[in-house]
């Protein structure tokens, strides 16, 4: 018999019994962070609490409204100026995180071979000793790879990590690191921008998936419909760069298909038409340098590569630098090629053609939220990943620790990343789910989900933000919150690591943490009153953050041809793998309502598929769901055909995020990852894998698939209900 | 004869039809839960000899929806220093003592289709008497009403309240 | 259903197909047998305007109009008065639309109009077997049957049977 | 003939709750779509159920191309109930499981409805969506259903409701203090979530409302408003 | 009439009189064979009946406990195989009321084999039809809801949903057929109450009413005839209209449209002349009723057929070339998707099957009095027909306005079960039937017989 909606009288009586017991030890005492009395729990009526949501690296501010004990919908914190009260699918989807069926219940210990994927459950206390006394008999040799968690966490692992000399890495799978290491080389900041698209006129984005997976897609796409419609008169203009017409591309008034690999040479002829024209809005120190650097280009050249025609470069140049404020983003597939790093940097120098760093609907560097202490988490790129494998070689035995990542799903096959599992002596994930890295762990210690426990979100780039999560629910399962193994386990190894580390628990230390951050920031308020006040509001925030003056101007030091593995004439296509809208790189597959999330472009749930232009298909004789095998020279898939108008006739586009060896029931054996056609190319300035730079050829199966689309037909979709209605 | 057999056949059905569905419009309340509560407790006690305010306990009625069932707590407010014991009151010290809730039957309940919010009522006026029926004067609280939608709308008819589908059912 | 302990009788000839009954009746009719009280029984309809009882000026298509006409009532009262009783909004059709009305009460008139009808006639026909006699079987092979009600003590009873024997009668019975 | 009339009418005359999507702004990110399963208790129809054609999506992101590479264009167009003030579904309802609510919606009565799909049927839009299995939800996933939304069974026709558990308690808070809900204090779920603000909400009845000042705007039009359906929802054209 | 009133009173003399007789008492035994006659292949038909109408319970069993999602309907296509069969039966029992009806009203002599038959028909159609709508409901348990009965909800059915129409029409038809049927019946109820024994004795007293064949009963029944068959023709044209509006009154392309309510009423009995004449051919072969159904019926039928046919192809004509002409959009979408799109398969079958052969055929006068040809134009128009419903409700769902929202359709195997099933179910009664009544009016036969040969002289 299914639990119904409000079934509460069980539920209450559980929340009676565990949160108003006096002495009730462990878990229950997590209730009393609550911030309303206990009275006013009243069944029927929702209470909120403010947090942070964990499901990308964005870090948007949520309210979620908990109801009988449970948490019944997750909604944009209005005040937080990231999100703006606005919130995206995944977020949305957080609670099918938090009650999946699939969640690691308590801690496992492997059982069988590594791999085999048999485990039994075992106490805490085992739990903890197995993982203390590998750790001691490794030393020097502890390699941890975490999520980013910029914050108190970060700190605490960081001191962990140092005093135990072992490795700390954050990955994850599109931290977009090259748009960090270009805008490092630019303009010798450390930081992401706030691009300023609510106030930009003309938006030229090279790749940006600005409105899908970029960075922090609710708030570009809060800014986005500013831009468009948010101004009385004045209606942004936007043109998208890129090969494949992604999501982002579909709302760009204008889309370029332009050659991959080729989008730094078009950002650099734009920037020769600007020069040459005198639009370029340049200090007199620097026209010099960009004179000499942008005169070295052909525009015909350039043409004749980005295949835009030199009219197109020369309307571009011409609106871009005309427009009151203009913006050139880069990013997503202009990234993903082994020179996504030069081809960043020369958007960036479009930027300072038009001398928009600072100005209303430019680049806007701001300084990150200051006072708070705490260890830098920036993301480190694919190859410091792949260093691992030399490291784990050089030191035989030792012990890895994953920290809600997956790097063996979202590391493609030819990197041979496993080899890191198979050389680790002991493998210890603090993961919630069965995912494929944590499949082959040794031992499973479970955190709690985000949603059940204490944290802090130290937003560094966009919009500098601190903020602040609370548990919103009693934790469902026998799990335990990671800063707690941490700290306990610096209590067991004892000595330095003890002081370093002394707080009982994790929430005792993030209050310590905000105790001195608040000390400094709300001097006229005690402590506990500035603390509720946090957790009501779900952080801190300034009215507006301080601008970061810009020293550096610097251009690219060469616009490279992008290398691309695979004879053109043997595999004819590029591959463009993108991000789909729900799963983004696959963390989203275990949720229902995100496999069941019509992709945007092609109405595909629950599946894979591969897109391509209905002209190439046709060469081909592939009919529309025929399933097709996709080569690369280091694997291949099989999937349906979806036909695809906004393809380069000679690129195939395929989703990530699907087929998974593990991570529950709806995720596990569901699709293809066409991350194992990828050759381990790798972007050398930023160390960034280039996913777009494996060529592939096709070959038809003649079995038809079966993808199941929501536009049943697929036919009605080709011609618009609304005629001439629906634009102007 | 034929006629009258295809009539007899045809009131039959109706009344079969009746029947099934006056028994499926109850819900799923069972009228005989008072007899396996796990604590004979006794509003007509509480409520009648003790005068304690229906609010006291069910807390929930004026600001909810939901009128709600007092936490194990709420008895032990008094049940605590109350000296006499008696098998129930041990039953429930029992429950306190293991921190477990009472798995209370109930009896008072909605379809799942009907929103009904204790708390709009109450504001307007009406008294918890006015559907449960003289509470304080039984051992037991069976319905007091039938709950059906004919007697809820009866009532809104009488006091000018909504009539429209779309107030109790979404 | 005769009842023999009735103060009446049925006297019954059964006839072969060919005897030719006009005679016969006119016979019954001199003994002052009224129309009423005489009944031909017979397969399939032989008469165009019956000899029995209980045919009188009876238009049974007025029975069919009356009903009708109820049965519009009905309707009216089903599809409008329904409607009126809880007034909901749909579509912005009105509470109560005649054209709907009408498709509503059109059934209904129908509806009772035929129901009526035939009740009626069954009724009267369960009323006409007060005068002929239990069926034979051989009126299905074509024989007719001549039934005459009389009192039981009517001086004629005799006189009819002799009369039938006489017009060569397969079988007489008294019932 | 008979008209219906409102006797609870607020202060001030009917509400009449409509929306404002500007198609100019809609990205197509589909936060609204989740917004709407998480806050009413959407089934889940797996992969099995939505290979039928059955998955349920109460607002939906119509997507449709035009041109050919690499003049290749897509619009996305947000399609919920319209919640027509002429409503083709609801007079075709036996059962009055679908009507008119005097504040302009069109309401779903779950548990009248009998199942006879004609609404789905009669609808231009689309946008009904039946229970054909009685919905599951895989422990736990069922506790984050919703208290204040009915879990439909088995055999009913669904659809949006503009978040009328939402549009009920602010009208029980107005009514308590004796006042006209204001605008901007209710929004449903989809409103909420939109990241570009595509859509807005509010009461066609008060003129100074959001909704009824920009559905004023030029770019605005009625989905298949030429059927007569009298939409509530208010498109405004994308600019090209 | 004078001299046919006076039929019996004459004297009759003349030779052959006494053949006369014996015909009469050869009718009766020779149409009332069936009833008694029960070969082995009977009950080998019933039982193989009965399996299939059993499976489609079992097959509805099954979709009431987990739901109507065991149908192959999603959206935009909610309607499907049930409907379509829905309004097929309904338009299979206008047949009888038809042909019986009509023919009574024009007092047609060749009538009195085919009345019967028909009748039949139009009940058990009827009756199978009224099960599609439960069939079809998705919570069927609470079909009382459309009911309307005074109730503690103190709400009544939307009389303005025009299925609420077809529940009265429906009602109002098929008490109407019942009575229709029964009425003719009496006499022949009196007939077998003297000639069976067992069971069925008490049965057919009761049925009988004590019928004793009086000239009043005649009177009474000849006169409650002729009212109801002029009523019952208004109700069947009223039914099938109303059952039309289903689809007229809506908005969807390709159903709303004028012409529908006729073009159904045409449709059905297209269909029903096609079952009619399916019965007479079986029921004459399988029973050697060669002397009562006789070539001369086929050919009278095969007249009307033809005549309906014309009227159909003509009403279908100009439903399309509207469509076609005017080219709105969304109604050009669905009628490209039957003329030349997916259905197209489906759409020349059904007017090759509904117009073109048996135009063909039933022109050749020499066809129309070859019983198995009718019969096989009767299977065919019966195809096309049930192809003509599905083409009516799939293609026009399954282009709704939004194209996002277009689908497709193929029935499940419970549909095709429980569709099977009805086809098992109407024929099962009717097989049954068989041993219960006299498949042609006894009486009316005969009466015929004596009017013939009174007309002869």
């Amino acid at each position: 018999m299914d639990l119904k909606r409000r079934d509460f009288l069980k539920v209450l009586g559980a929340t009676a019994a565990g949160s108003l017991l006096p002495g009730c030890a462990g878990e229950t005492k997590k209730l009393i962070p609550y911030l309303l009395p206990d009275e006013e729990i009243v069944p029927g009526v929702a209470n909120w609490y403010a947090s942070v949501c964990r499901e990308c690296e964005a870090g948007c501010g949520i309210l979620v409204r908990v109801m009988e004990g449970r948490a019944r919908k997750v909604e944009g914190n209005p005040t937080h100026p990231v999100n703006r009260g606005k919130l995206c699918a995944r977020g949305q989807a957080s609670l099918q995180g938090l009650y999946n069926p699939d969640r690691l219940q308590g801690p496992l210990q492997r059982e069988g071979a590594r791999g085999e994927g048999r485990f039994k459950p075992i106490s805490w206390e085992d739990g903890m000793s197995r993982w203390v006394s590998e750790l001691e008999k490794h030393p020097g040799g502890a390699v941890l790879i975490s999520r980013p968690v910029p914050g108190t966490l970060a700190r605490l692992f960081s001191t962990f990590i140092k005093e135990i000399s072992g490795r700390l890495l954050f990955y994850h799978p599109s931290a977009e690191r090259a748009l960090a290491a270009a805008n490092h080389r630019s303009f010798g900041i450390d930081l992401l921008p706030e691009y300023d698209l609510a106030n930009t006129t003309y938006l030229l984005s090279f790749g940006a998936p600005f409105l899908s997976d970029w960075l922090s897609p609710v708030h570009y796409g809060f800014a986005y419909g500013r831009m468009r419609q948010g101004r009385p008169t004045v209606r942004g203009r936007f043109i998208q760069v890129e090969p494949r017409l992604s999501l982002t591309a579909a709302s760009a008034d204008r889309w370029v298909p332009i050659r991959p690999g080729t989008e730094g040479l078009l950002a650099v002829g734009i920037g020769q038409v600007i020069l040459q024209e005198g639009r370029a809005r340049l200090a007199k120190g620097d026209r010099g340098r960009f004179e000499k650097f942008y005169s070295a280009f052909s525009l015909d050249q350039i043409a004749a590569e980005t295949e835009v025609p030199r009219e197109g470069i020369i309307r571009l140049a011409r609106g871009f630098s005309e427009a009151a404020a203009p913006l050139a983003i880069g990013g997503g597939s202009a990234a993903a090629q082994t020179n996504g790093t030069n081809t960043l940097m020369a958007i960036n120098a479009l930027n300072l053609l038009v001398g928009n760093l600072g100005a209303p609907g430019g680049i806007r560097f701001l300084q990150p939220v200051e006072g708070f202490h705490s260890a830098q988490a920036h993301p480190v790129s694919e190859q410091a990943l792949l260093d691992l494998r030399g490291f784990f070689k050089k030191q035989k035995r030792s012990v890895l620790m994953l920290y809600q990542s997956n790097p063996l799903y979202a590391l493609p096959s030819s990197t041979r990343f496993r080899e890191v599992f198979e050389d680790a002596a002991f493998v210890v994930s603090f993961n919630s789910f069965m995912d494929e890295s944590t499949a082959l762990a040794d031992l499973i210690l479970p955190d709690h989900f985000f949603l059940e426990s204490w944290g802090d979100f130290l937003n560094e780039g966009i919009v500098p933000t601190a903020g602040l999560a609370q548990p919103v629910v009693i934790p469902r399962y026998d799990t335990r919150p990671v800063g707690d193994l941490f700290l306990s386990v610096a209590k067991r190894i004892g000595g330095r690591m003890e002081e370093r580390l002394p707080w009982i628990d994790f929430r005792t230390m993030l209050r310590e943490q905000w105790k001195t951050f608040l000390a400094r920031r709300e001097r006229d308020k005690s402590f506990e009153a500035a603390w509720v006040e946090r957790l009501q509001q779900g952080g801190w925030w300034g009215p507006e953050g301080r601008l970061v003056s810009v020293s550096r101007r610097a251009l690219p030091d060469a616009v490279e041809p992008a290398r691309f593995e695979g004879d053109p004439k043997e595999y004819p296509f590029y591959l463009s793998l993108f991000e789909s809208m729900g799963l983004h790189g696959g963390e989203g597959a275990n949720r229902p309502w995100l496999q069941e999330l019509p992709d945007p472009m092609t109405s595909v749930v629950w599946g894979s598929w591969v897109e391509i232009n209905p002209k190439t298909a046709r060469e081909y004789g592939i009919q529309e769901r025929e399933i097709v095998r996709v080569i690369s020279p280091y694997g291949e898939i099989e999937a349906s055909v979806i036909y695809f108008p906004g393809n380069r006739p000679d690129l195939i586009s395929i989703p990530l995020g699907q087929g998974h060896t593990a991570y529950g029931r709806y995720a596990k054996g569901r699709g293809v990852n066409p991350l194992t056609l990828l050759a381990p190319m790798i972007d050398p300035l930023s160390g960034t894998l280039a996913t777009g730079a494996t060529r592939v050829r096709i070959e038809r199966t003649g079995r038809r698939g079966r993808p199941v689309l929501v536009d049943q037909t697929g036919e009605g979709t080709r011609r618009h209900p609304e005629g001439k209605k629906g634009e102007t | 004869m034929r006629k009258w057999a295809g009539t007899l056949l045809a009131l039959w059905v109706i009344a079969v039809a009746l029947i099934v569905g006056f028994f499926y419009s109850q819900g799923s309340a069972d009228l005989r839960g008072q007899d396996r509560q796990p604590i004979a407790f006794s509003h007509q006690r509480h409520a009648g000899e003790l005068q304690i305010n229906c609010l006291f306990c069910h807390r929930g009625a004026d600001i909810s929806p939901a009128a709600s069932i007092p936490p194990v707590y709420v008895c032990m407010m008094c049940h605590r220093s109350l000296k006499a014991q008696t098998p129930e009151t041990q039953k429930l010290l029992t429950y306190w003592n293991n921190k477990e809730p009472i798995p209370w039957v109930r009896l008072q309940r909605l379809p799942e289709f009907v929103r009904f919010t204790h708390q709009m009522h109450l504001n307007a006026g009406f008294k918890c008497t006015d559907c449960h029926g003289q509470v304080a004067q039984m051992t037991s609280t069976p319905r007091a009403a039938t709950f059906e939608m004919g007697w809820c709308i009866r009532c809104h008819q009488r006091n000018g309240a909504s009539k429209d589908c779309f107030t109790c059912h979404y | 259903m005769a009842d023999t302990k009735s103060a009446k009788r049925i006297i019954f000839g059964l006839f072969e197909p060919q005897t030719p009954l006009r005679p016969i009746l006119d016979r019954l009719q001199e003994m002052k047998f009224s129309e009423e009280s005489i009944e031909i029984s017979s397969a399939t309809p032989i008469l165009a305007q019956p000899v029995g009882v209980g045919w009188k000026r009876f238009r049974l298509v007025h029975v069919t109009i009356i009903a009708g006409a109820i049965g519009i009532f009905f309707g009216v009262l089903l599809a409008g008065g329904t409607a009126l009783l809880y007034p909901i909004r749909t579509g912005g059709k009105p509470i109560v639309s005649p054209s709907i009305v009408g498709i509503i009460s059109y059934e209904m008139m129908m509806l009772f109009a035929i129901v009526t009808t035939f009740i009626t006639a069954v009724v009267k026909v369960l009323r006409s077997h007060r005068v002929a006699a239990e069926y034979d079987p051989r009126i299905d092979e074509g024989f007719v049957g001549i039934s005459v009600l009389s009192d039981r003590g009517d001086p004629r009873g005799g006189p009819v049977q002799d009369l039938f024997q006489e017009a060569g009668a397969v079988e007489v019975e008294v019932q | 003939m008979v008209e219906y009339r409102d006797q609870n009418a607020p202060p001030g005359g009917p509400y009449r709750w409509g929306m404002v999507i500007d198609l100019d702004r809609c990205t197509g990110c589909e936060a609204c779509v989740v917004a709407c399963h998480a806050e009413n208790n959407i089934r889940i129809s797996g992969e099995e159920e939505a290979s039928k054609g059955r998955a349920v999506n109460w607002i939906r992101i119509e997507r449709y191309w035009e041109g050919e590479y690499p003049n290749a264009q897509v619009k996305f167009m947000p399609v919920l109930c319209q919640h027509c003030g002429s409503a083709p579904c609801e007079p075709v309802c036996p059962v009055y499981a679908s009507y008119h609510t005097p504040d302009g919606l069109n309401a779903q009565v779950y548990n009248r409805c009998v199942g006879v799909r004609y609404c789905g049927n009669n609808c231009p839009y689309t946008v009904r969506y039946f229970n054909w299995f009685e919905p599951h939800w895989d422990e736990p996933l069922n506790e984050q259903l919703n208290p204040d939304v009915t879990v439909r069974s088995v055999g009913v026709m669904e659809k949006c409701t503009f978040c009328v558990q939402r549009i009920r308690g602010a009208q029980q808070t107005a009514q308590k203090e004796g006042r006209r809900v204001k605008d901007g204090e209710v929004t449903p779920a989809c409103v909420q979530s939109c990241p570009t603000e595509a859509l807005v909400f509010g009461d066609r009845n008060d003129p100074n409302s959001r909704v009824s000042r920009l559905s004023k705007d030029d770019r605005g039009f009625g989905l298949l408003e030429e059927l007569g359906t009298e939409p509530s929802i208010t498109y405004l054209k994308r600019i090209k | 009439m004078e001299a046919r009133k006076d039929f019996f009173l004459k004297k009759q003399k003349r030779a052959g009189e006494k053949e006369h007789w014996n015909l009469i008492q050869k009718t009766n035994d020779d149409l009332l064979s069936p009833m008694f006659e029960t070969g082995r292949s009977y009950y080998v038909v019933v039982a193989v009946l009965s399996l299939l109408v059993l499976a489609a319970a079992g097959a509805w069993t099954y979709q009431i406990k987990t739901g109507i999602g065991q149908s192959g309907l999603h959206p935009p296509i909610f309607w499907g195989v049930y409907i379509a069969s829905f309004v097929f039966w309904v338009g299979v029992s206008h047949s009888g009321t038809f042909i019986s009806g009509v023919l009574r009203i024009s007092k047609a002599e060749w009538r009195r084999p085919i009345t019967r038959i028909a009748e039949l028909m139009t009940l058990f159609s009827i009756m199978v039809a009224a099960l599609f709508i439960f069939v079809h409901l998705g919570r069927v348990w609470r079909f009382y809801y459309l009911i309307p009965y005074p109730n503690q909800r103190q709400i009544w059915p939307n009389f303005r949903s025009p299925l609420m129409w077809d529940a009265a029409a429906i009602f109002t038809y098929a008490t109407s057929s019942l009575i229709y049927l029964y009425l003719p019946l009496i006499p022949d109820f009196a007939l077998m109450r003297e000639r069976v024994t067992g069971w069925r004795r008490p049965l057919y007293r009761v049925l009988a009413l004590g019928w004793r064949g009086t000239q009043t009963e005649w009177r009474w029944l000849g006169m409650a005839m002729r009212i109801i068959t002029i009523l019952i023709v208004m109700v069947m044209i009223s039914v099938h209209s109303i059952v039309g509006f289903d689809f007229a009154v809506s908005l969807v392309p390709g159903w709303h449209s004028t012409i529908i309510p006729p073009y159904f009423v045409v449709g059905a009995i297209h269909s029903g002349m096609a079952t009619v004449v399916m019965g007479l051919y079986f029921v004459r072969k399988i029973y050697r009723l060669d002397g009562y159904i006789r070539l001369e019926h086929f050919d009278k039928m095969g007249k009307l057929m033809l005549l309906i046919t014309l009227l159909w192809s003509y009403f279908y004509f100009v439903e399309r070339q509207v469509v076609w002409y005017g080219k709105i959009p969304d109604e050009m979408t669905v009628l490209d998707s039957i003329l030349y799109g997916p259905y197209a398969p489906q759409h020349w079958a059904m007017i090759a099957f509904n117009s073109v052969i048996p135009l063909i055929a039933l022109s050749i006068p020499r066809f129309r009095r070859w019983p198995l040809g009718l019969m096989i134009v009767g299977i065919l128009i019966n195809i096309a027909m049930y192809i003509e419903r599905i083409l009516i409700i799939v293609p026009s769902l399954g282009h709704p306005r939004l194209p996002y929202a277009w689908g497709r359709y193929f029935p499940s195997w419970v549909e095709l079960t429980i569709l099977v099933g009805s086809f098992s179910f109407f024929l099962l009664l009717y097989v049954l039937a068989i041993k219960f009544v006299p498949m042609i009016a006894i009486w009316e036969e005969k009466e015929g017989i004596l009017h013939g040969r009174y007309e002869e002289r």
